[in-house]
């Protein structure tokens, strides 16, 4: 990037163009006329200026997050651009955190068994985000490829699901949930989901596919029928051909679908909170750890923005990864049409 | 088939073999309609599970009246007693939905409380003005996000990041922004003379301070969909509009557009739901008495510890229709989009 | 694993102090008469009340069995009581137990865990909350004040010589703000700050201390009282001085508008990092400001608006702090009902008590049983006990009925729109008037 | 086993019947070229028995099974599609061993088949590339090589050498129609290609406008057109047609006249009729001795000549009006030749020309069916008759 | 304007070099025709003078201007791809007006032009379909007709005309030759159809493995191929070569020998020469009296029989160990032969053959450069050397 960001600003200021006579021209104008002249150079400028703009904008939040995180507990007044405490005259004196906290980081996993909270997180989000893809492929595959009578009525049925307050749903799911079903009673200790992963991933599946769904009717529906049509050909079933063929070729569209369920989940607090106990051991999610940090009266502000620091980690991990599947143009070279 | 079938597998029927042969057989040789609703069974059983079933019952519960002491949570039937109440803001809510009252002077309506503090407006403004940032904000970063250029997995996984912020942390975040001892954002908008002096105490700051945290947040959302869509446009065809003289601008519209609308009708169809459905970053930020949304009044009355469920419910449901009506928009957009499917 | 009723233990939900404190706690309850053959898992709940009562409240709503007891807010116990979603304490508890609660507790926090039409007992008060005022005696000194020779830690100065000093220490020390207290719109303004000072100046939600807890909708509404306006008018004057024409007149400007935005963590920030003389906040941020200032830091009762003897109400007028405080409640799903009973009875042992007040910090629901406890047995918590003995003895419960939560909702939201100066403070009351006894009566 | 089987097959879409009422047996082991113009019907037809869409009426069988509603898979076929579709997420080897992977032959087994395969259509090297790294006629090659890696009982090509040079096209010929005999599997194939199609088939199906015409080994197609449609779309360049009627005489147009007896080639006088010749036909009446039954000469003169290297295709002029159309179907009074690449003929010459009678077909100009392929003199009519379809 | 010049254009990827430096100038107006085998680099050149992917080395002109690193919109160009790539979201009319709407022609106008350029290629009544309801014949037809909508400097077709029946193939050439001469614009067109590529041109560029070959006017190409690839590549069925030596007494390979004097061609004494002959310059010594000037006859096999129709191809075996091998460039002892449909040959009948002597070509085995095209007896040399070229 930086190298990228280096030539763009060349762009603007490179004035070293012979063909350019007027002296007296102020550097904008003769910039601007420049642009004129060159359009790519304008579409350069602008994108660069774009591009610096939305990394501020999205970016600045986090680090003033992280300034937050290495304030000192005490100091928590008039944190700016660095920390409160910030006192770089410290470093002289030897202490390498001049002011700063940076122990924070550690407090986030001594004051509570923060990575277990992300553990059960991870795996709850991992499991809802497989269980979505599937089934969400079978219903966008249905709804994206073939034709049959009543589609428009269940879509919307599957849409509506979206209209509510997931509070709307809650009462009704907690007795559910809360029911001692005597069938489960040797998976589960006293027979009821609750404070299992199940009462989190069957409701966040549920909640969280319809968005899926719609992503992948939309993505599947644009994969041409001759890729289907050869997949069958040679050999597999319809839903063959949906694994095999329709799903890799709309990998950016199921990536997206991936990581935004994948997200939703692991962050997720409402269901999480009402379904768990709150203790690690119980599956509690991330957000209840975060929460853990803070008391009655007291709120460690400073920890909470480490750990959710700590906590976004995997998740940028995970886009790291899955933006390698939303490469582009893969259905080039495909088709003669 | 003739020469050489000795140790090679059958050339009929390849995905088949083992227990599943026989279901997968009698699957493919469904017609589509039957092959269709056999494919939504998984789903829709999930849904009526966790979605249908509840609703049902709390659409029963909209029917029943208020209870707040007692065994029973729930009273009588009262038919839309509950859903009427709620408009005449004749109900036990901590925030009007609507509170509209007759004039004599032209227009004839006046608010009886502030906008900002009513919930229906502040649930439409709200949808409104982020859908629209965020529309315009996520494909710009989508845009940007599809172009070639060094790092741009780096910008991709910065742009992408605020969407993986808990509400909760992203809430605390601009809370503290905007604590005057703690963050600068009060000084900064009360220096532009955008704010007032106490922004959190104040309905119509809180409300842009929402504004705001949900659009920085939620960008992210929108432009992962849409740069999805961009990634999905075959480039041959942007060779063809290229040779036929088309400017970047013309590829944009006559070719970006339309191959990305359905992608983006879907993202920006979710986020106004999403969005009419607000109530985590409120009341992690400013909270629910300071801007009411819909939502908020729905969690108040099943959470808020004076039992109203029958009106709570309502509330919800209200909630829906209201979506209902707005969703209608877009699925006409979407029937008209090219791809679109319903 | 914790809550599930797996274990045979009786499982007791609680907040992280507690359950930190869970091996000294256990043992205080042997040595109190608990069976050794009774197992007792204290286990961790939220530490948000609000969040710790929707996690209890789905626990009830759904029949689950464990916990087997909860440790409930004052705050909000009594809704649950209404709902006939508690075990009625009156058929389990020994009569000599029952006894020991009624006339040693304190009577404010046993009125929390009563039941408003029976008054048959549903919990078991663990501690109680008040607040006092925090300040800095070091500046107070320097102003030329003698907290120690005034005796201002059992002797409550007036709202208006509070506000003199308050300003006069600001004023003189160079500090930012004369005091700090809590006012944004959330459910510790109805309940607490607004609730205490109007008590102070003898006003009230609903007629006096009489009908705090009903009988709903054949009680009075009584906020457009004088003591009522006149309390809002006091904080106007604090907060925006006489520029604002409904400010009270006699008080000094001493607070910054910003409270209207702040609850407890923000306006303790500014106290704990110096910028603040006075500060209004609860016992547990003694701990901090002790750390952050060691003796140059002390406590003394909330002032008064008027004296006790001009109140119009019993109860009402003097130095006034609102009560909060935990319960311990029975879940009637419990499969583990005698055992339950056992722990609580051990519960109220003096022994428990100081062994909760030592390793939590947690206030003795029993005043007395602090007689005599010194910084050497308790650390410098012990410095402030007078404080927190005259206290206990003025502080006034919140008016908890099935509709207060709704009910608080209306009050703080009316409250703030007159500290925030939206409207007068006539026009708030006025219209609060109107919404309570709506809603009382509906 | 192999045999294909279409009973009234008809495929409608909403407002266009791309297949109507489709009568097709072809055997095991047959080699059967569709030919027909552009959206006549093939591909469609091909899809139908490929089980990818189904059929609106009728039904088909494959190797004696009725398969219409089996799904692709089960009906022992491979195709190549007329669109390529390339999977393009796989690499060459991975678009050429799907089939084989979804069928679980050990890898071994697919590395040997697909090293053949590529090895058939010369891309040994290529195995991996993607596809959108290739060519076009590479992207063909790799269909190609999909579909002959496997043994299927049916093979489907719909125009498989589309995109490939002449030279390619000849050894790929050559190595299906080697395929063909090796695996003894049936083959439908779509070109549009005349060579291909004459040179590779059993038997062509001529198909128009979703309709079967004609289906007959190559040179009967050829030679013995069933109707006009197949006279004029078989050969290339076109039949040149003359409309004219039956008189006593024979055949008269305004510009012709072939002399017969009517009633040996059973037409009767006065029916509009219109005469068929080749341009292969067509010769100057210097060289008239050659044949062994010419028509009476007609002056004409050249226009257009078209040097092929080979053969030279000169368009004649029958009137002074007239003017060339390269559409050698649709003028009445014009007539191309083609002849000998060593022709010193030029442009705008004038000179005489002839026709073999023997080579002359006549339709019926209404209803287009054929009426009679050769005429001959009254005196020898029942042997030249025959002879076309004999040993030519 | 018009003109295209290509000046050292090289094209490399990752492990492949497209097109290799490249030198071509093509006159405004003319009509060029790329051929080569599948992947030796037509399409890569085409996107190159689009402008849709940059040269690694070169510039490129068009109408005079350097337009190297010019946007594909301000070339002046328009193009057939050879993937067709229709918009999808577009029916017929919006595909076809593409261009034209972006230029913001008036309706009316838009509408007009379209109205012809549908059909031109005979698609009147679909301009409302979708892309995806219309056949392969027809999707290509949209493409052209986009192309031709518009009016550019260039047009640039790469295998327009690849999915198009025989007679609608003829039609589209007619019409492209119209509008070529109508509108007076450049065309560089790729095809694998010799017969297009034969009548079309102007010029035929061949290219092989990226390089340009030979270019010159179709009968050039044909009767003086540069070298063996484009003897080879040339004329369907291929040329037959056959590898030997000069001996004093001319060329002498295992199987054949051809009297000549080797100073008067140029060739000196045992140098390794391949003799070129094609098919159809290849006659049964019984015709050896049509011809100017035969070689002596020798004795061959027929093997495959291969008839066309028109025509008949020959496989000959040189000896008793040869095996036919349908590509002719390969085998040493085999000759292919083009006759009359009307010969009587049948399989395995032995007979003599004569070659053209006027019609052999020699190469430098080594280098494939040609040598001689056309062997004269000494005393007529100079005079039949230069024939060829003339009035061929
Ligand atoms: N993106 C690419 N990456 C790598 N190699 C490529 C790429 N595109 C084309 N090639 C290679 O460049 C060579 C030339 O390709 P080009 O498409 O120009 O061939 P062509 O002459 O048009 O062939 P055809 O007649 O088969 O269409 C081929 O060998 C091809 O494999
Ligand atoms: N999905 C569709 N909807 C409507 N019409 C269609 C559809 N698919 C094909 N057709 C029409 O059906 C007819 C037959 O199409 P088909 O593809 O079988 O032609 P084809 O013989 O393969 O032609 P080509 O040689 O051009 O490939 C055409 O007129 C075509 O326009
Ligand atoms: O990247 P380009 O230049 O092919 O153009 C892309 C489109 O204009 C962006 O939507
Ligand atoms: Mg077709
Ligand atoms: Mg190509």
């Amino acid at each position: 990037m930086s190298l990228e960001q280096t030539d763009g600003q060349k762009v603007y200021t490179n004035d070293d163009d012979s063909e350019e006579p007027e002296i007296d021209r102020g550097l904008f104008e003769a910039w601007a006329a420049k642009t004129i002249k060159n359009p790519k150079r304008t579409y350069k400028a602008l994108f660069y200026t774009a591009t610096i703009f939305f990394l501020v904008t999205t970016l600045f939040p986090f680090y003033w997050l992280f300034m937050v995180a290495l304030t000192p507990r005490r100091n928590l007044q008039d944190v700016g651009l660095v920390p409160s405490g910030f006192d770089p005259s410290l470093l002289a004196q030897g202490d390498l955190t001049m002011g700063t906290n940076p122990g924070v980081f550690l407090e986030v996993f001594t004051i509570i068994p923060f990575h277990r909270y992300m553990f059960n997180s991870f795996v709850i989000a991992t499991v809802t985000t497989i269980v979505v893809i599937i089934v969400a492929s079978l219903a966008g595959y249905v709804f994206g490829r073939l034709r049959f009578p009543g589609k428009g009525p269940l879509m919307l049925l599957v849409l509506i699901v979206s209209f509510f307050p997931p509070a709307a749903f809650f009462i009704p799911l907690n007795d559910l949930f809360n029911t001692n079903i005597d069938i489960l009673r040797p998976i589960l200790a006293d027979g009821s989901l609750y404070n299992t992963p199940y009462a989190m991933v069957v409701p966040f599946s549920a909640i969280f596919m319809p968005l899926s769904i719609f992503i992948l009717t939309t993505f599947y529906s644009q994969i041409p029928d001759g890729l289907e049509d050869a997949a069958r050909i040679e050999g597999t079933t319809r839903l063959g051909a949906l694994f095999r063929v329709i799903m890799p070729l709309s990998a950016p569209g199921v990536a997206t679908a991936g990581v935004l369920t994948f997200i939703a989940v692991y962050n997720e607090f409402f269901f999480s909170f009402l379904m768990t106990d709150g203790s690690a051991d119980n599956w509690a999610p991330i957000v209840d750890g975060i929460l853990q940090y803070q008391g009655q009266y007291e709120v460690l502000f400073n920890v909470m923005a480490a750990a959710s620091i700590v906590g976004v980690l995997p998740v940028a991990i995970l886009v790291v990864v899955a933006q390698e599947k939303i490469v582009s143009g893969l259905t080039a070279g495909a088709l003669k049409e | 088939m003739a020469t050489d079938h000795t140790n090679s597998p059958a050339e009929t029927g390849a995905d088949s073999g083992g227990v599943f042969s026989g279901f997968l057989t009698w699957m493919e040789n469904l017609s589509e309609a039957a092959y269709a609703y056999l494919l939504l069974i998984p789903g829709f059983l999930l849904l009526a599970l966790v979605a249908f079933y509840p609703l049902l019952s709390t659409l029963r519960m909209s029917l029943l009246a208020d209870e707040t002491r007692g065994a029973e949570p729930l009273g009588g039937f009262v038919g839309l007693e509950n859903y009427i109440d709620v408009f005449t803001g004749d109900t036990r809510l901590s925030r009007q939905v609507i509170d509209v009252a007759l004039t004599s002077d032209f227009p004839f309506l006046e608010l009886g409380t502030p906008f900002f503090r009513q919930a229906l407006f502040v649930t439409l403004a709200f949808a409104i003005l982020s859908v629209l940032f965020e529309t315009i904000i996520g494909f710009g970063q989508a845009m940007v996000l599809n172009q070639e250029f060094e790092g741009r997995r780096w910008v991709r996984v910065a742009i992408i990041l605020p969407w993986a912020i808990p509400i909760v942390i992203q809430g605390m975040l601009f809370f503290l922004m905007f604590q005057p001892t703690v963050g600068f954002g009060s000084e900064i908008m009360q220096s532009i003379g955008l704010f007032g002096d106490n922004p959190l105490a104040s309905s119509r700051d809180s409300f842009i301070i929402v504004l705001v945290a949900d659009i920085w947040k939620t960008s992210a959302f929108m432009a992962l969909l849409i740069l999805a869509g961009l990634q999905s446009v075959d480039r041959s065809l942007y060779d063809v509009a290229k040779v036929s003289g088309a400017t970047p601008w013309q590829r944009f519209k006559l070719i970006t557009l339309p191959i990305v609308m359905p992608a983006l009708i879907v993202a920006m169809l979710f986020r106004t739901m999403d969005a009419m459905r607000v109530y985590g970053i409120i009341e992690s930020t400013a909270s629910c008495s300071t801007v009411p949304s819909m939502t908020c009044l729905v969690i108040d009355g099943l959470f808020g510890g004076t039992r109203i469920y029958g009106t709570a419910a309502a509330v919800a449901f209200l909630t829906a229709a209201l979506i209902g009506v707005f969703i209608a928009v877009y699925l006409a957009k979407f029937r008209d989009s090219e791809g679109g499917f319903m | 694993t914790g809550g599930n009723g797996g274990s045979d233990a009786v499982v007791v939900s609680a907040d992280s102090v507690m359950a930190d404190a869970s091996d000294e706690i256990i043992s205080a309850l042997r040595n109190s008469g608990l069976d050794t053959d009774i197992e007792v898992e204290i286990v961790q709940e939220d530490f948000q009340t609000d969040s710790r009562r929707q996690t209890y409240s789905s626990a009830l709503n759904a029949g689950r069995s464990s916990p087997d007891l909860f440790m409930m807010d004052s705050g909000w116990t009594i809704p649950f009581i209404v709902r006939e979603q508690l075990v009625n304490l009156e058929e389990q508890l020994s009569s000599d137990v029952l006894d020991r609660i009624r006339n040693d507790y304190l009577s404010a926090s046993v009125a929390t865990a009563e039941s408003p039409m029976s008054g048959d007992l549903y919990g078991v008060p663990i501690f109680p909350d008040y607040p006092v005022m925090h300040y800095r005696k070091d500046l107070a000194e320097a102003a030329g004040y003698n907290p120690d020779g005034n005796n201002w830690a059992t002797t409550p100065m007036s709202w208006q010589e509070f506000s003199q000093v308050a300003a006069d220490v600001r004023d003189q020390s160079g500090v930012e703000y004369g005091f700090t207290t809590q006012a944004a719109a959330y459910e510790g303004l109805a309940c607490c700050t607004f609730n205490e000072t109007m008590s102070s100046f003898g006003g009230a939600y609903f007629g006096g201390v009489d009908n705090l807890f009903g009988p709903v909708g054949e009680r009075p509404v009584t906020v457009e009282e004088e003591p009522v306006i006149e309390t809002i008018r006091m904080m106007r004057a604090f907060m925006y001085g006489s520029d604002d024409p409904e400010a009270a007149e006699g008080y000094e400007q001493i607070a910054p508008s910003s409270i209207v935005q702040w609850t407890e963590e923000d306006a303790r920030g500014p106290f704990t990092s110096g910028n603040a003389a006075f500060h209004r906040n609860w016992p547990y941020a003694i701990t901090n400001n002790v750390e952050a200032f060691g003796t140059d830091f002390d406590v003394m009762p909330l002032p008064y608006g008027v004296p006790e003897s001009e109140s119009k109400y019993d109860g009402l007028g003097g130095s006034r702090a609102a009560l909060g405080g935990w319960h311990l409640t029975m879940n009637p799903n419990s499969q583990k009902t005698e055992d339950a009973v056992q722990v609580l009875e051990a519960w109220t042992s003096d022994e428990v008590m100081l062994t909760v007040f030592e390793t939590a910090g947690n206030l003795p629901p029993i005043p007395g049983v602090l007689d005599g406890v010194t910084e050497d047995d308790v650390g410098p918590i012990g410095r402030y006990v007078d404080t927190l003995q005259y206290v206990a003895d003025t502080a006034v419960p919140r008016p908890v009925t099935d509709l207060w939560p709704n009910q608080s909702a209306l009050v703080y939201q009316e409250v703030h729109d007159a500290y925030t100066q939206t409207k007068t403070p006539e026009e708030a009351m006025s219209t609060l008037a109107t919404e309570l006894e709506e809603s009382d009566t509906r | 086993m192999g045999n294909v089987k279409l009973e009234h097959m008809t495929k409608r879409y909403d407002d266009v019947t791309a297949v109507d009422d489709m009568n097709l047996d072809i055997k095991d082991g047959e080699f059967v070229t569709f030919v027909g113009p552009s959206g006549c019907g093939k591909s469609t037809t091909m899809e139908t028995i490929a089980g990818l869409t189904k059929p609106t009426e009728g039904t088909i069988s494959i190797s004696g099974r009725d398969v219409t509603n089996l799904p692709p898979k089960d009906r022992g076929i491979s195709m190549v599609f007329q669109n390529i579709a390339l999977f393009p997420h796989m690499d060459v080897f991975d678009n050429i061993s799907f089939g084989l992977r979804l069928r679980k032959y050990d890898d071994e087994e697919i590395q040997r088949r697909v090293d053949r395969a590529a090895d058939i259509v010369q891309l040994e090297n290529m195995q991996d590339r993607m596809p959108e790294e290739m060519s076009g006629g590479q992207r063909q090659r790799v269909a190609i090589a999909r579909a002959i890696v496997r043994n299927p009982d049916v093979f489907l090509m719909d125009e498989p050498l589309a995109n490939l040079d002449a030279k390619l096209r000849v050894h790929m010929r050559t190595e299906l129609q080697r395929l063909h005999k090796e695996l003894d599997t049936t083959i439908i194939y779509v070109t549009h290609d005349q060579a291909e199609a004459m040179t590779m088939s059993d038997r062509i199906a001529v198909i128009n406008a979703g309709k079967l015409q004609q289906i007959d080994p190559p040179l009967v197609c050829y030679n013995e057109p069933a109707n006009l449609f197949v006279a004029g779309f078989i050969g290339s360049p076109s039949m040149n047609f003359i409309e004219g009627t039956i008189t006593d005489n024979g055949f008269e147009s305004e510009y012709v006249t072939v002399d017969f007896d009517p009633s040996t080639v059973g037409v009767t006088v006065g029916s509009s009729i219109t005469l068929g010749i080749r341009p292969e036909d067509v010769y100057e009446s210097s060289k008239a001795h050659t044949l062994a039954d010419p028509t009476v000469a007609m002056p004409v003169t050249t226009d257009v000549l078209e040097p092929m290297g080979d053969e030279i295709f000169i368009y004649l002029l029958l009137s002074e009006a007239a003017e060339t159309s390269m559409d050698t179907a649709q003028a009445n009074d014009q007539l191309l030749m083609s002849t000998d690449p060593d022709s010193t003929l030029g442009e705008d010459e004038q000179l005489e020309v002839v026709l073999d009678r023997s080579k002359v077909h006549l339709f019926d100009t209404a209803s287009g069916t054929a009426i009679s392929h050769g005429i001959a003199d009254p005196a020898v009519a029942s042997e030249s008759e025959a002879e076309p379809s004999t040993d030519d």
